[in-house]
């Protein structure tokens, strides 16, 4: 039998988490939760998630930031909004897991070879480089990035897309090229102002 | 000035809502800019214009008004009064040159205190980018053109010579205002 | 009746068909789409994981195109488009400093972004501006005996959708009762697809599409309608790999626009219903009187 | 007016009030500098110049230092200046020589700079100074009170109201809006905790109302039009036509054996629609009065279109067995039309109750949806032995396929339904955390069910609840903890087939779960009646920012409201459980009580009055009074004001052009010196 401590100290919270999330924009209601699960009751994924979204909401506002961030839940989230037009409190929960994912990808905390956050960074690069997403194209650099083996496995699928035709390597692109990048340097630096 | 300049407020507030509101709104203890001086009438339709031009003359850089809200008049419709002269009193003070943001009415019920929280830092923060009105000081100034054309026309009439219907020596002026 | 257009990338794509199946039944309505010049991605769910400011800004491009058209109206067919531009529109609008950043990068490519421009769904414009008796009038050939799903996903009704009910929306079961469709109900309608989960996530993705096809298919539907392509996507799509898992679910599922195309008559190149992966066979007579 | 000046002599007092004012404002500050201000003659700080020694200092200084004029500084007049104004009367001088600064709850309580809220004190207290000097004596009118009391509402609130003033000896109106009273509490079935029944220890007290000589009993009814004030109200009530002649009927309900309808075709309303009744109809068998009502909307004698002013046309259509079995009794009458009264009354009670909230509002718990999904309104008729099914709890859905109606065997029963919801009502409404739990017993106790509690907190703060809450759990009924996200039709698993599935997050264990019932029960919370902002206003009240009507004090004035004379109880001031309810209504009826035992109100002297010189007859002033106080001398061509219709809301004073009509303590030169004194510092 393994056994695994569960208590925890408050070393093991990261004091201040909790309110950086909730200064977000969207995030802010969050102090107002009152713990009552009607998030994971509505959410068609949270079956599957090691912590439900009700948890998550209470590990974000007490600061375990380390448990939120290594946590399966955010990368479940599918963004149906379910749990955003349900909640009693008007949590917009799913601009949290949003916020969630994002500090996750910037800590890098996610699993090695874990396909969403590389689908998310791939979608990112592809919009940055090109404006527009070839999305079998994309699906297909996510497979290999993250289990080769498994686009083995879709090989029907592409098959089946290609007879409908619907299958295309083809990279499309928005004429000025250039500019998403110009954009999103625009932003960079905008942000990195509004922090100094 | 020694001290960064803040504006002042004077509010007419009715007895039976909007005083009852800034009575809440301190039960709850809600906090709002200390800019504002309350006085309690029985109804905002006791609000004579004349305490509003007075209060502005004096000093204020913005007069606010609160009483119930329309229908709700613990006196039927003395607010409605109240709204009649208001707008013609806006439209007045636009004439001479005041900002019409300086007069504000606003309807406030006994249990919205939020709402006087919200109105009176709106409007501290509305008078504040509107600046000082300094109406004691323009009348001070006023007078003192005043005094000194004045002076300067007997001085001129003066050096012209005696003028066999009118008296030397002119009445002293008197200030207008001060 | 003219709407600025934008198509979004699935349209493009995988989604074709939506694309391919809307034009010709809009235009038959006598409604003018112009597709916005060099549009980009909206940014979707995925960009809004990395920077929301990025997510905006890339959304705000879109936004700041559409009103150089002078249009007032922006038609976005695809669920993720709708919701992300409605939702950078949103943010633009409810947070100044959101709107500075995204303000000052549209400014360094020389675009200006208002934020007013009404961003709409086919349904939407389909209800409340055509209206229903205008499509009535144009169904040559009526659905009749055929029994419809109405699936309408999460994004078009959550959470910045207003032209219908959250929790129960019925414009799609409005239109399909309008083309002479037998309408399906079931409580899954806006239930998720599983989104982009089904392919990095099957095993939790495809289980949501499996519950769909399912209780669909038992609840005595023939086809299932869509109105976003990634929904039709999953649920087209995977029927081998459902079948491996659970059981085999097969039941065709195409966009509402391909249906209103067999039902005003369109041609088979304009219903385009040969692009689905299990096909649907339906043939609908001409009505009697017509 | 200097020599004036010179014979004031005003006291100062600036309160502590503990910490509540002397943590933001420097108290000692503020007496030093208005002890600089002209006239006056001594300023002190005191810690609570409430207290009985702060009132004796008071009267003291009155006395020793020769003061005419005082000032208190402390908090809102609205709680202490009568205090103030008994202290200064008893140290000899005439209570109106009195001004109270407000710095506490519109200066320490809302501010965070100690300096500018003590500035902000200096400058109230200034104003104050400046006004007091101006102040004249002036006498308190007494006016004698009407002994009549109207009680609005004939739920256990109102019938608890009117019994105990009637008990008293007080002449009451009980006027209610249904044919019958009783309210919400006659539909339920048992009470919580103690499982009373309800109509037994409600129906003595209607019958009492009933027959009681000292109340008149208006039942299907309502209050149309008040006027007047505290002591002396007019009020306008509709007594709506019912096509009976309460008079004549004897309850017999021979009328009802015989209608042409055989069978009771049309939904009860008592029993929320689960039961049907005949158009012509008794509400329920202990109805007090019980006298019978014809819905004109049904009944085969009326036609369906209305006459231009909104009655029924009669069409004359029908039999009218119901006239030929009332017989001699002659009680039935198609002719009626609602009929205003007039009545007087120097005090009134609301009780005018609440509403269940439309539980179809949360579509994603299926009400309207699902056959079997139900109101706790519904579950009470339904396991009540005189309701519809005579007890028995059967399902709405579908039948056994032997044509018998199906039973439940489990039972998910949702709390907070439409409560602590920011998209609906977000205050928890007290009571359904207990009726659940005894809706639980009920129906565990009539079917034998699993029952499963979904609930987001439990609540039980009161006698005798948590033990109760204790008793279910010894009884097995399941209790998780958890908001239920949806109920739903589709099954996932062969159990789930046929069954509504409640899908939920266990939240004490953590884990999402799907759990098949054949009932579910929502516990639709209370929420303010839908026409409350009309009655609010005819009553001259005022609702809270969720709609429930607004006592004058949550703490210290829970019956009354801002208008004297008129009270409440009951849950239109916000929701509450039965005993509190009943307690309530005693305190309202006491506190009327006291008005009439008094037998006077006392009326601020602030009424206005026309300088006769200065009047110019211009007539600009009456029609601006509410009150017709202002009259108009032909002869003199002067206007006068009636001193007993005035208000004092000084409306007339505001705009007369001549400046000729005087507020007794709102005068000008007063409000003047107050602007003057709130801009003078710096």
């Amino acid at each position: 039998m393994k056994i695994k401590r569960t208590i925890k100290y408050e070393a093991d919270r990261v004091p201040g988490f909790g309110r950086e999330v909730m200064s977000v924009p969207g995030c802010e209601a969050l102090e107002h939760c009152i713990q009552c699960g009607t998030c994971s009751g509505v959410c068609p994924l949270s079956i599957y998630m090691d912590y439900t979204p009700r948890q998550v909401m209470e590990l974000v506002r007490s600061d375990f930031k380390h448990e939120v961030l290594r946590s399966h839940t955010i990368w479940l989230c599918a963004s149906c909004y379910a749990c955003t037009t349900e909640c009693p409190r008007q949590i917009r929960i799913t601009d949290i897991m949003y916020e969630l994912k994002q500090r996750a990808i910037k800590e890098g905390v996610y699993p090695p070879r874990f396909p969403i956050p590389v689908l998310a960074e791939e979608f990112t690069k592809m919009v940055r480089d090109h404006g527009r997403i070839s999305e079998t194209r994309l699906v297909t650099k996510m497979y290999l990035r993250t289990n080769p083996l498994a686009a083995l496995g879709m090989a029907g699928l592409g098959l089946n897309l290609l007879k409908t035709g619907r299958f295309s390597l083809k990279q499309d692109r928005i004429e000025h090229r250039g500019e998403m990048e110009k954009l999103m340097t625009a932003v960079d630096r905008e942000n990195r102002k509004a922090d100094a | 000035m020694t001290k960064e300049w803040s504006p002042r407020i004077v509010a007419f507030f009715c007895n039976w809502c909007t005083y009852t509101a800034a009575d809440l709104a301190g039960v709850s203890r809600l906090k709002y800019a200390p800019n504002v001086r309350i006085i309690r009438l029985m109804c905002s339709g006791r609000v004579d214009p004349q305490f509003i031009l007075d209060a502005l003359a004096r000093g204020a850089d913005g007069v606010l008004i609160g009483g119930c809200h329309p229908g709700d008049c613990h006196y039927v419709e003395g607010n409605y009064k109240m709204l009649r002269r208001f707008t013609l009193l806006r439209r007045m003070l636009a004439d001479l040159g005041i900002e019409p943001e300086r007069v504000r009415l606003e309807w406030i019920s006994a249990a919205e205190g939020e709402k006087v929280k919200r109105v009176i830092n709106e409007m501290t923060e509305q008078l504040k980018a509107l600046g000082p009105l300094g109406l004691p000081r323009k009348f001070a100034e006023w007078d003192r053109e005043v005094i000194a054309l004045a002076r300067e026309v007997q001085d001129r009439e003066a050096a012209a010579g005696p003028c066999p219907e009118r008296p030397l020596t002119p009445e002293p002026q008197e200030a207008v205002h001060a | 009746m003219k709407y600025a257009y934008f198509p979004g990338c699935s349209l493009k794509g995988t989604g074709r068909a939506y694309e391919e199946s809307l034009l010709p039944v809009l235009r038959h309505l006598g409604v003018e789409v112009q597709e916005i010049e060099d549009w980009n991605c909206c940014g979707a769910t995925a960009y809004m994981a990395v920077d929301e400011g990025k997510a905006c800004a890339a959304a705000a491009r879109n936004l700041a195109l559409a009103e150089r058209t002078g249009l007032r109206q922006m038609l976005a067919p695809c669920s993720a488009c709708y919701l992300v531009l409605n939702k950078a529109q949103h943010y633009l609008n409810e947070y100044p400093a959101m709107r500075r950043v995204v303000t000052r990068a549209l400014d360094s490519v020389g675009l200006q972004c208002r934020g007013d421009t009404a961003v709409r769904h086919p349904l939407d414009v389909l209800l409340h501006d055509v209206g229903l008796d205008a499509i009535k009038q144009k169904v040559t050939r009526p659905l009749t005996g055929l029994k419809v799903a109405p699936y309408y996903g999460c994004q078009i009704v959550r959470p910045y959708a207003t032209f219908d009910d959250q929790a129960n929306p019925e414009s799609m079961d409005k239109l399909l009762a309008a083309l002479g469709a037998t309408v399906v109900r079931w409580p899954l309608k806006t239930k998720c697809c599983g989104g982009s989960l089904t392919g990095t996530l099957p095993e939790a993705g495809l289980r949501l599409s499996y519950i769909l096809l399912k209780e669909a298919l038992k609840r005595g539907a023939d086809v299932i309608a869509t109105v976003c392509p990634l929904c039709q996507f999953n649920l087209d799509s995977y029927h081998a790999k459902i079948a491996a898992r659970w059981e085999p679910v097969r039941i065709p599922t195409v966009y509402f626009s391909q249906l209103m195309g067999l039902a005003f008559g369109l041609p088979a190149e304009q219903t385009v219903l040969h692009r689905g992966m299990v096909p649907l066979r339906f043939e609908p007579a001409p009505a009697a009187h017509a | 007016m200097k020599a004036t000046r010179d014979e004031v002599r005003i006291g100062f007092y600036v309160c502590h009030c503990g910490h509540n004012i002397a943590a933001l404002v420097d108290c000692p500050a503020v007496a030093r500098y208005v002890g600089t201000l002209p006239g006056v003659v001594l300023s002190r700080d005191y810690k609570y110049m409430c207290s009985d020694p702060g009132q004796e200092l008071i009267q003291q200084d009155i006395r020793e230092h020769r003061l005419n004029r005082v000032v208190v500084a402390s908090c809102s007049p609205l709680l202490h200046e009568h205090t103030f104004r008994s202290a200064v009367e008893a140290g000899g001088l005439n209570p109106f020589y009195f001004h109270m600064v407000n710095i506490r709850e519109h200066d320490s309580w809302v501010h965070t700079d100690r300096i500018l809220a003590t500035e902000k004190a200096k400058a109230l207290a200034r104003a104050a100074i400046e006004r007091v000097a101006h102040h004249k004596p002036l006498e308190i009118k007494k006016v004698p009170i009407h002994p009549d009391v109207l009680v609005v509402g004939g739920g256990i609130a109102g019938i608890h109201a009117a019994l105990t003033l009637a008990n008293a000896g007080k002449k009451v109106y009980l006027v209610e809006r249904e044919p019958s009273i009783g309210g919400h509490m006659a539909r339920f079935d048992k009470t919580f905790p103690t499982l009373d029944c309800a109509a037994c220890i409600l129906t003595p007290k209607m019958s009492e109302v009933g027959s009681h000589p000292n109340i008149t009993l208006w039942t299907y009814s309502e209050v149309v039009k008040v006027d007047g004030y505290v002591g002396n109200y007019t009020v306008q009530v509709k007594r709506k036509a019912r096509y009976i002649h309460e008079d004549l009927c004897t309850g017999c309900q021979d009328c009802i054996a015989n209608c042409v309808y055989k069978e009771p075709k049309f939904a009860d309303e008592f029993n929320e629609g689960l039961g049907k009744r005949k158009p012509v109809f008794i509400p329920f068998p202990q109805a007090t009065p019980q006298v019978v009502l014809i819905d004109p909307e049904v009944c085969l004698n009326f036609k369906r279109n209305k006459n231009p002013d909104g009655t029924p046309v009669v069409s004359d259509k029908c039999k009218k067995t119901c006239v030929e079995a009332c017989g001699e009794r002659g009680a039935i009458d198609f002719t009626q039309k609602d009929e205003l009264r007039e009545i007087r009354v120097g005090t009134i009670i609301v009780c005018t109750g609440f509403q269940t909230f439309d539980a179809r509002r949360v579509p994603a718990y299926g009400y309207g949806i699902y056959p079997n999904v139900y109101t706790a309104l519904e579950i009470e008729r339904l396991v009540n032995a005189s309701g519809p099914t005579g007890g028995e709890v059967v399902l709405r859905g579908p039948k056994n396929p032997d044509g018998t109606p199906r039973k439940p065997r489990s039972i998910g029963i949702i709390h907070c339904v439409g409560s602590r919801d920011k998209k609906t009502n977000l205050w928890c409404s007290r009571v359904c955390c207990m009726y659940s739990m005894k809706l639980a017993h009920l129906l565990k106790e009539h079917t034998g069910a699993e029952i499963y509690n979904f609930y987001i907190d439990i609540r039980t703060p009161g006698k005798g609840y948590e033990e109760f809450y204790n008793k279910l759990l010894e009884e097995g009924t399941h209790f998780i903890r958890g908001r239920v996200g949806e109920v739903t039709d589709w099954a996932m698993t062969p159990e789930e087939e046929g069954k509504l599935v409640i899908r939920v997050e266990d939240t004490l264990a953590g884990v999402v779960r799907r759990i098949p019932v054949d009932m579910v029960v929502l516990a639709t919370g209370l929420e303010p009646r839908a026409d409350a902002a009309e009655v609010r206003r005819l009553f001259n009240m005022s609702c809270g920012g969720d709609g429930w009507f607004l006592e004058r004090h949550p703490k210290l004035a829970p019956v009354n409201t801002f208008t004297d004379g008129v009270f409440l109880a009951g849950c239109c001031q916000g929701p509450k459980d039965i005993p509190d309810t009943v307690a309530q209504a005693g305190a309202a009826a006491a506190e009327a009580l006291a008005l009439i035992d008094r037998g006077y109100v006392e009326q601020e002297p602030n009424t206005a009055h026309i300088l006769d010189n200065e009047c110019s007859g211009c007539k600009s002033c009456i029609p601006l009074c509410p009150y017709t106080a202002i009259l108009f001398d032909e002869t003199r061509q002067k206007a006068y004001i009636n001193e007993a219709l005035c208000k004092g809301c000084g409306t007339c004073v505001g705009s007369c052009p001549s400046g000729s009509i005087v507020q007794n303590l709102f005068e000008d030169e007063e409000i003047f010196s107050e602007i003057r004194g709130v801009l003078a510092y710096d």
